[in-house]
């Protein structure tokens, strides 16, 4: 922790990233007005009630970028974790334990990795039943564990041949407890490094997905933002705001990840540190 | 005037994340034309970093910090790359530390040939040169058409010296050339450089921590501590009449196998802290003649004996050696093996005719290895049974098939009556309860995330079914057992909060806790400083005999296995070549791979006054 | 031999799967092609015609008959390489309409994807050689930030400024109403000015993973033992860049590029419908929306034999530039 | 730059000739990726030249559904079952050949041939059509064919001479010089533009004041487009723009117009086999409940009108309504005579205020709403406040439309939005929601009856339209079922879909507008023939 917080990208990042999820947990808070409330003039420019203008619904831009905030974090972090937990899953499992679980497994992880990812996404947000953060969620999970778990599997094939495993055997430990207590601490940094990859790309995911008019435009989210303004004509009536705003905080909390990363990066490989 | 002279060298490594450290402190010495120079040094006390200062090769967070190089009269301290690039490798050339990886792994052993010449405008033939060069070093000519990872570690080892010889440099800097590498290889290749040497003539400076080589090889030694010299002396001189009681350590943990009696002594304590100063001699918390002097004043390096040594008690006898005269009187921290007998005990671990064969298929062609091939032997209560063979021999297969990992693929292994080569899961998790290994490698062997307690008390609960807090207090006993006391100070620490050899004797620990019959310690001591490794072998012995453990010793070293065994077993290409009460086997060895084990022991001092080696004549011609 | 037999098998076992995944996702789900040619006819502020809509149905001709059956004449249609007749543009086959939209995806999306990792390659490499220098971190830090941008969002912003404020570019398609696809100049001019910009859109994201890859392998090889052996011997700065730097860091990255290669059609998707570009991309997204099942299955599978082959050539192609692999991978 | 005709587009074009010289126009169909496509039954992937290439026997425009006689100058019903229409003489084919009564009788049954073809189900009401002399076609009915006039006289004719060498008219894309009668030929195609010209053979041709009209590819209707709307670049175009007032109208106030003609009736379905829905007088109570003006100006940004309780579209079918329906049928939002029916009727309010079902628990029903239809989901948050309102506890749901039509059709929902009526053939406009044969049991698919309206009342009013030629008979009907639409109130219409239609009147007038509705915008062959040059 303290190794993150000396570098100064880090730092940059963990500030950044505490600030966004303070202003998702205390959206109601921050933003003057619901996200959805169409009480205003629509199609407003910036002004010192709607900092950021309205929308053509005439509901409250900076209101609905704050309220963003949440939906970015919690795909990011939600498909963070269980694509992080699946890739856990099946990577150590593979890796472990070899043999036929190994291959069957592999196969698995290797289609995961084949299959175009996009096109495939495309096609589950498209043809999915129900619409809405949870399907978005569902979506890049099942389309993004794949990398996390071939990564996991190639870092435990170099571990489980550790003599402290061999050690921990002959301690008597049993195959789960030697994962859990022996194996899995060591790999933090690439959990942690794998599991900010993820929720990267579920916050980009997701935003792509919205702004193609594949989310749900009942969530509000800094992708269906994009993705009405482009819709609504922004740039016709002028509301650069409108359109600008969301892609920029987007970009600043990718960053805040990517930062964050570097620093995860620099732990585990010491090439990377800043010298 | 001298060839390579350096005064007054510092180099400090000041990390970002750290605090910095001075790894070579005003280090001073000379290296004559034609001249070989031994580097002796403790892992950690700096040799790596002055090679890299005098090659010019420090990357950041390394910087000279003072003092100056003279190459040939020339001040290289703090020439330019650029300017320097014309003296690389026609005069200073180097062969690194690690062979395996300072070949280009993409391009063929050609091409970097070529492009060392091409460097240097040299228009030479390349593949007649290079041919020639490798011819040199007893390689044949079509290596040249071939990659890195295509080679053996001999092979590119002999490669990269070649290498390092190919623009017939000065200077050649030797940065431990053949760790890593089969003690009769090592041998080979040690050999012909010294034969290059003498017919080239090019000045050495070979670093190293294997004393026995330094000492045979080198015209004079120069022995590091915690980044200073600390004494510098022809080497002859150095192995009669050291002075500094840093070296007197070193040389003590060295001694001959085939003597009649071999005494080895160990240093406790480790090095210095180097990023924090300190007043007075850096050795003076491990120094055992230290005097209250020690602790307040830094000494110099100043002539003494036929050569320098940094030293208050030196300095001020005027012998020189009436320091280390005091040391005779601090024997309690030798350990040493007699001739011994073995007992008649009936084995508690029996190995009857086992065999290993490994299948491994690369595409559709399989190769069939034979690892072991019908080994038969017992391991007896309170005894040790070394098992001695090189690289590659089937030691560690064996270690295997006895703890049960691996299935022989013929013959039977019995504990007492249970068939340990048919064990299964639960069967074989309870016969581990009585057969335990102690790993090679005690960096790898605890888990870094895993506190000392945690690690000591895993078997302790799986297999004594202790609770968790009896598992604490039996673990704390361990540790005493393994003499880390006071307990509590280890049982929280973390495996990278101990040196190495605090680790191994965690390691041991852990292998003692379910109160084992059987102990197979597989190479315990090749990763670890010469100092640590008397003081472990020490643990071991004692150990043993204490308990009436039952071990298994296997290693490459003969030494080791000379002071700990009762009886030595030699394995070579998986079959037991030899087999016997240990001072039999070493003494009197009839099969011809044990001979050549043998003669790859160097003997310090061989062709000068015989201080350790004393082993028979017979043996000697044997390598000449 | 036998690696080679591993491989096609597991080739035609991705395969299998991917047009299994393919037949099945569609018709898990509720919807109706049918319905969706109607709506995009006429959306949703008119009632639908139920008379029009069983003709359209009919004409599609969409499958009865149970699941096992239709997944067994898929695959034979499949085999055959038969992908049927479009559903959004019947009466057009689906193999007409990838011919279509095939060469401009490979040639947008292919040259800027093979300009992207040129640059990316060769900025990674100038920064890794002139470590912790300004261009180092201007590189680092400026492709990070860069990177972070979400590209659609980038896209927008350079058709707001070059195409509808400065009127510099067209703002979208594959070419102009006045020109139609000929081999002529003016048509490759003008074809050439409509993609300027979605070139500069995949040309300012594109580089980035390249950048940081390269800059990582790179910095790490330079501190081996091998490169500091070159730097012993006086090689030249820039052969050691290249020969010992260079040359061993751009490996994992050419896996990596072959496999983006192959991905292609995944990345065209949202450029391709923001500068409507008439490529594979787009005509994907609207075989969604519009549930034109066999144009989908096609495009899908196609895809996942791009990838498929693009994977298999990322192993032959590594194989071939580091020996290392070469012999262990030798039958 | 090739890609920008915006600058050609402001050009004035000559009026010396009386003529215009070219309209751009929007979007031409196909999809993003359009090919060559001009069979006009391939309703949903033919191109929109086919639409000035090939006309009816009459043009029965959507506005207010006058049957205008276009390639057929009269029809006589000579029974029930019998309609004879007068083919108009000196038409030719585009390619010079006159057009001929056989035309009519070949296409017809080149539809009975190939019936995928036939999309309005023409041969559903038929039996068969001859050419009974050179200008006369007599087309006999199975029943009595009133209610199928609209689509037989909708039915584009093609050339026998062409299309007899077809093998398969339906796969047939009619890609090279497709032979038509209408007022204008295609030019040239390709995916960005499609051009047609002028036929001077045109039988009307002094009416068309049109050299070209050029269809520009609609890029996904986003920005981009609206920006090239709001910058003149296209002379007319049917798209939903955000804001048109301030996005279109003011850039070029003189101009720029737009006229949203009503399409559509979106009203509140309530499923009919579930309490309370099931009670008359709760849907009753229902009809002041909803605030319709709120719903207009905020959910639809003020582009659309109040619908009529009648299910007809008013004003354009004003015609049709029974005399004396105040405000033509339309029910305003009166929130306490809603709180005073619902109590009326038995739907008592607890001390909470939660309104109380008969069955004495509290009423709560949820509203579906495809939540990718922005507008319907900000229409239908309206409507729930509204409910709200009055104590009922609503909860909104937000599927795809896909699966929205799924339960709507299968009749797995409470109230959602859904759409009918608004064309031209009024059987239609109240079989298709109100006529039982339409309907299913829960759970299975409706054809269109989706409410689950079964009224045998309804089902005779329906017959008799089905039936009679007569038009006084007609209305009457439609009278009556008017009547069941006000009082028994099977579905709540709320608003009417809006035709998107904006135009500039830079280069050519005429376009229709609320001023001069004599067709909506989506009658192109009509408005063509409106057009005339401007300041002529
Ligand atoms: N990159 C670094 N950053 C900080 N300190 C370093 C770095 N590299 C080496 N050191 C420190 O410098 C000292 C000398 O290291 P050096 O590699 O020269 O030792 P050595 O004598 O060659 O050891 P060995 O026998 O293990 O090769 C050590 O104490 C080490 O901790
Ligand atoms: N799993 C395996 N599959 C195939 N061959 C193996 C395997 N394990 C060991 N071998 C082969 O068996 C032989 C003996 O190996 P082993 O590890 O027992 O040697 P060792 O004496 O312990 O060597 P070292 O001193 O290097 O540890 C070697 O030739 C090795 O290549
Ligand atoms: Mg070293
Ligand atoms: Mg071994």
């Amino acid at each position: 922790m303290t190794i993150l917080w000396r570098n100064s990208k880090c730092r940059a990042g963990m500030i950044m990233l505490a600030a966004f999820i303070l202003i998702a947990v205390f959206a109601p808070v921050i933003a003057p007005y619901g996200p959805r409330v169409s009480d205003f003039a629509a199609s407003a420019g910036p002004s010192g009630a709607h900092w950021l203008g309205t929308t053509a619904r005439g509901e409250d831009v900076f209101s609905q970028l704050v309220y963003g905030a949440r939906t970015s974090l919690i795909v990011g972090l939600v498909a963070g974790v269980l694509s992080t937990l699946i890739a856990m899953a099946v990577g150590l499992t593979a890796g472990y334990l070899r043999g036929v679980v190994d291959e069957v497994l592999s196969f698995f992880i290797n289609l995961g990795l084949v299959v175009p990812v996009l096109p495939l996404m495309v096609v589950l947000a498209g043809y999915a039943p129900v619409k809405g953060l949870g399907l978005i969620i569902v979506v890049i999970t099942v389309t993004g564990w794949a990398y996390g778990a071939r990564i996991k599997r190639a870092q435990i094939i170099t571990l489980r041949t550790r003599d402290y495993i061999t050690a921990a055997k002959f301690a008597g430990d049993s195959t789960a407890r030697i994962i859990a207590f022996e194996i899995v601490p060591n790999m933090i940094s690439l959990i942690v490094v794998g599991f900010m990859g993820a929720a990267l790309g579920a916050i980009g995911a997701e935003a792509g997905l919205a702004f193609l008019g594949l989310g749900d435009p009942q969530t509000v989210s800094w992708g269906t933002m994009l993705n009405q303004a482009s819709l609504g004509g922004a740039l016709t009536t002028g509301q650069w705001a409108w359109l600008v705003a969301p892609g920029l905080v987007l970009a600043l909390l990718i960053t805040s990840f990517t930062l964050m990363n570097f620093g995860i990066d620099a732990l585990s490989n010491p090439h990377l540190r800043e010298d | 005037m001298a060839l390579l002279e350096v005064r007054d060298l510092s180099v400090t490594y000041s990390p970002r994340d750290s605090a910095a450290v001075r790894a070579v402190d005003g280090v001073s010495f000379e290296v004559h034309d034609g001249e070989f120079v031994g580097l002796l040094g403790e892992s950690g006390c700096g040799k790596s970093t002055l090679g890299n200062a005098v090659l010019r090769l420090l990357d950041k967070p390394a910087a000279i910090t003072g003092g100056t190089i003279t190459f040939d009269g020339r001040d290289i301290t703090s020439t330019s790359e650029d300017d320097l690039r014309s003296m690389r490798w026609v005069d200073l050339s180097t062969v690194f530390q690690s062979s395996m990886n300072s070949l280009n792994p993409v391009i063929t052993i050609r091409r970097q040939f070529a492009d060392t010449f091409d460097a240097h405008g040299n228009g030479v033939d390349v593949d007649a040169r290079a041919g020639e060069l490798l011819e040199m070093v007893s390689l044949d000519r079509s290596v040249l058409g071939r990659f890195p990872h295509e080679l053996s570690g001999g092979m590119k080892q002999r490669v990269a010296l070649a290498l390092a010889l190919a623009l017939e440099p000065r200077f050649v800097l030797l940065d431990e050339p053949t760790t890593g590498l089969d003690v009769v290889v090592q041998r080979d290749i040690l050999d012909r450089l010294r034969v290059l040497q003498a017919r080239l003539g090019f000045a050495v400076l070979f670093i190293s921590h294997d004393l026995g080589t330094v000492m045979e090889l080198a015209d004079r030694v120069m022995v590091m501590y915690a980044g200073e010299i600390v004494e510098d002396q022809p080497a002859a001189e150095m192995v009669s009449r050291h002075l500094h009681p840093y070296s007197a350590g070193l040389l003590g943990s060295y001694a001959d196998p085939r003597d009649e009696i071999v005494e080895v002594e160990f240093i406790p304590g480790r090095p210095p802290d180097l990023s924090q100063s300190h007043a007075g001699c850096l050795f003076q918390p491990r120094c055992p003649v230290a005097v209250d002097k020690c602790r307040t004043v830094h000494p110099d390096l100043l002539p003494a004996g036929r050569g320098q040594v940094r030293c208050i008690l030196v300095e001020e006898s005027s012998g020189g050696r009436a320091a280390l005269d005091n040391l005779a009187a601090l024997r309690d921290q030798v350990f040493a093996a007699g001739p011994s007998e073995l007992a008649d005990v009936e084995p508690v671990l029996v190995v009857d005719g086992v065999s290993k064969v490994y299948r491994t298929r690369r595409g559709l062609n399989t190769t069939v290895t034979t690892a072991v091939d019908d080994v038969s032997f017992g391991l007896r209560p309170g005894q040790v049974t070394a098992l001695v063979g090189q690289s590659g021999s089937g030691k560690t297969t064996i270690a295997r098939m006895l703890t049960g990992v691996e299935r022989p693929s013929g013959g039977s292994i019995w504990f007492g009556d249970t068939p340990v080569d048919r064990l299964r899961r639960r069967a074989l998790r309870k016969y581990r309860r009585h057969v335990q290994l102690v790993f090679q490698d005690p960096f790898s062997a605890l888990n870094p995330t895993r506190t000392v307690a945690y690690a000591l008390s895993r078997p302790l609960r799986n297999h004594l079914g202790l609770s968790g807090a009896e598992a604490r207090v039996r673990a704390g006993e361990l540790l005493e057992t393994v003499g880390l006391s006071p307990a509590a100070q280890y049982l929280d620490k973390l495996p990278h909060q101990l040196s190495g050899g605090q680790r191994q004797r965690v390691v041991i620990a852990r292998a003692l806790a379910p109160e084992p019959e059987v102990v197979i310690a597989d190479e315990p001591i090749s990763m670890l400083d010469v100092s640590i490794r008397a003081e472990i072998i020490a643990l071991l012995d004692q150990l043993v005999r204490d308990r009436g453990i039952a071990m298994l010793y296997i290693t490459h070293d003969l030494l080791s296995a000379r002071l700990l065994a009762d009886e030595v077993m030699v394995l070579n290409e998986g079959v037991m070549v030899e087999r016997g009460p240990t001072l039999q086997v070493i003494g009197e060895a009839k099969d011809p791979y044990t001979r050549k084990l043998l003669a790859a022991i160097p003997r310090p001092g061989a062709s000068g006054t015989p201080v350790v080696a004393r082993g028979d004549t017979e043996m000697r011609a044997e390598s000449a | 031999m036998l690696y080679f037999l591993r491989r096609t098998g597991f080739f035609v076992a991705t395969l299998w799967a991917a047009v299994t995944l393919n037949f099945l996702i569609p018709r898990l789900q509720p919807g109706d092609p049918a319905q969706a040619l109607l709506s995009r006819l006429q959306g949703n502020t008119q009632a639908v015609n139920p008379v029009q809509l069983a003709a359209i149905r009919k004409m599609l001709g969409t499958q009865d008959g149970n699941l096992l059956s239709q997944y067994w004449d898929y695959l034979g249609a499949v085999v055959h390489g038969q992908f049927g007749v479009s559903y959004s543009y019947y009466p057009y086959s689906v193999t007409a309409m990838i011919a279509t939209a095939l060469p401009w995806t490979l040639i947008l999306v292919g040259v800027t994807q093979i300009a992207s990792f040129a640059i990316g390659t060769l900025l990674g490499a100038w920064a890794a050689y002139r470590r912790n220098s300004r261009v180092d971190s201007v590189i680092t830090l400026g492709s990070t930030f860069v990177g972070t941008l979400p590209f659609f969002w980038i896209a927008l912003v350079l058709i707001f400024v070059f195409a509808i404020t400065l009127n510099w570019f067209p703002d979208g398609g594959g070419y102009g109403g006045g020109s139609s696809p000929s081999w002529t100049w003016l048509f490759f001019s003008d074809a050439f000015q409509h993609s300027v910009l979605p070139a500069l859109a995949l040309l300012i994201t594109g580089p980035v993973g390249w950048i940081i890859g390269m800059r990582n392998n790179m910095v790490q090889t330079l501190g081996e033992d091998y490169a500091r052996l070159a730097r012993a011997k006086g090689l030249p700065r820039r052969r050691i860049a290249l020969t010992y730097g260079a040359r061993i860091a751009i490996l994992p990255n050419v896996t990596g590029f072959a496999i983006a290669l192959g991905g292609l059609l995944g990345g065209t998707v949202l450029v391709e419908t923001i500068f409507n570009y008439p490529g594979l991309g787009r005509l994907l997204l609207e075989a969604v929306s519009n549930k034109d099942y066999p144009l989908m299955q096609a495009l899908f599978l196609f895809t996942t034999i791009g990838v498929l082959i693009a994977n298999f050539l990322a192993d032959v192609t590594y194989g071939f530039l580091d020996p290392r692999v070469r012999r262990a991978e030798a039958p | 730059l090739t890609g920008c005709t915006g600058t050609e587009g402001q050009q004035k074009s000559s009026t010396d000739t009386g003529m215009i010289d070219f309209l751009n126009y929007g979007d031409f169909g196909g999809g993003t990726t359009p090919k060559a496509n001009y069979n006009p039954y391939l309703d949903a992937t033919k191109l929109s030249a086919a639409d000035y290439i090939y006309e009816s026997l009459m043009y029965v425009e959507t506005y207010s559904c006058k049957a205008i006689p276009w390639l057929a100058t009269s029809y006589q019903w000579s029974d029930p079952k019998t309609l004879v229409y007068t083919i108009r003489s000196g038409v030719k084919w585009n390619d010079g050949q006159p057009f001929t009564a056989k035309d009519v009788e070949f296409t017809f049954n080149m539809l009975k041939k190939f019936d995928v073809l036939d999309t309005q189900g023409v041969w559903t009401f038929l039996s068969s059509v001859k050419a009974t002399g050179d200008d006369k076609v007599t087309f006999t009915f199975k029943q009595p064919g009133a209610s199928a006039f609209t689509q037989v006289s909708g039915v584009k004719i093609v050339p026998e001479h062409v299309w007899s060498k077809v093998a398969d008219p339906t796969t047939f894309v009619n890609a090279t010089a497709p032979v038509g009668t209408g007022p204008m030929k295609l030019k040239s195609f390709n995916p960005r533009q499609l051009v047609v010209e002028r036929n001077p053979d045109y039988w009307q041709a002094d009416k068309i004041k049109v050299n070209e009209l050029r269809f520009n590819k609609a890029d996904a209707g986003g920005q981009v487009e609206q920006l090239k709307l709001s910058r003149g670049e296209y002379d007319t175009n049917a798209m939903f723009v955000q804001d048109i007032k301030k996005a279109y109208v003011d850039r070029d106030p003189k101009h720029h117009h737009y006229w949203y003609a009503p399409g559509g009736v979106i009203s509140v379905y309530m499923n009919l086999t579930k309490a309370p829905f099931n009670d008359v007088a709760f849907r009753k109570a229902l009809t002041t409940a909803f605030d319709d003006k709120q719903v207009i100006d905020k959910a639809q940004l003020g582009y659309v009108t109040q619908a009529s309780q009648s299910g007809l579209v008013v004003p354009g079918q004003k015609d049709w309504l029974p005399q004396g329906l105040a405000d033509d049928g339309r029910i305003g939002y009166d929130a306490a005579a809603a709180d005073k029916a619902l109590t009326d009727a038995g739907y008592t309010k607890d001390s909470k205020g939660r309104r109380l079902g008969k069955d004495g628990k509290p009423i709560a029903f949820s509203f579906k709403v495809p939540g990718s239809y922005v507008d319907w989901v900000a229409a239908a948050d309206i409507l729930i406040k509204n409910l709200e309102a009055l104590g009922i506890d609503v909860r909104k749901d937000t599927p795809t439309p896909d699966a929205n039509n799924q339960d709507r059709a299968t009749g797995n929902y409470d109230m959602t939005f859904g759409v009918f009526g608004g064309g031209c053939n009024m059987y239609a406009n109240f079989a298709d929601p109100l006529n039982s044969a339409r309907t299913a049991p829960i759970g299975k698919k409706a054809a269109s009856n989706e409410i689950r309206w079964q009224d045998p009342k309804t089902d005779e009013l329906l017959q008799t339209l089905q039936v009679s030629p007569d038009e006084k008979a007609q209305k009457e009907a439609v009278a009556g079922l008017v009547d069941i639409m006000m009082n028994q109130v099977p579905t709540i219409p709320i608003w009417y879909g809006a035709k998107w239609f904006q135009y500039d009147t830079t280069k050519a007038e005429g376009w229709p507008n609320a001023d001069d509705p004599y067709a909506d915008g989506g009658n192109g062959q009509v408005v063509l023939t409106h057009l005339v040059p401007a300041g002529s």
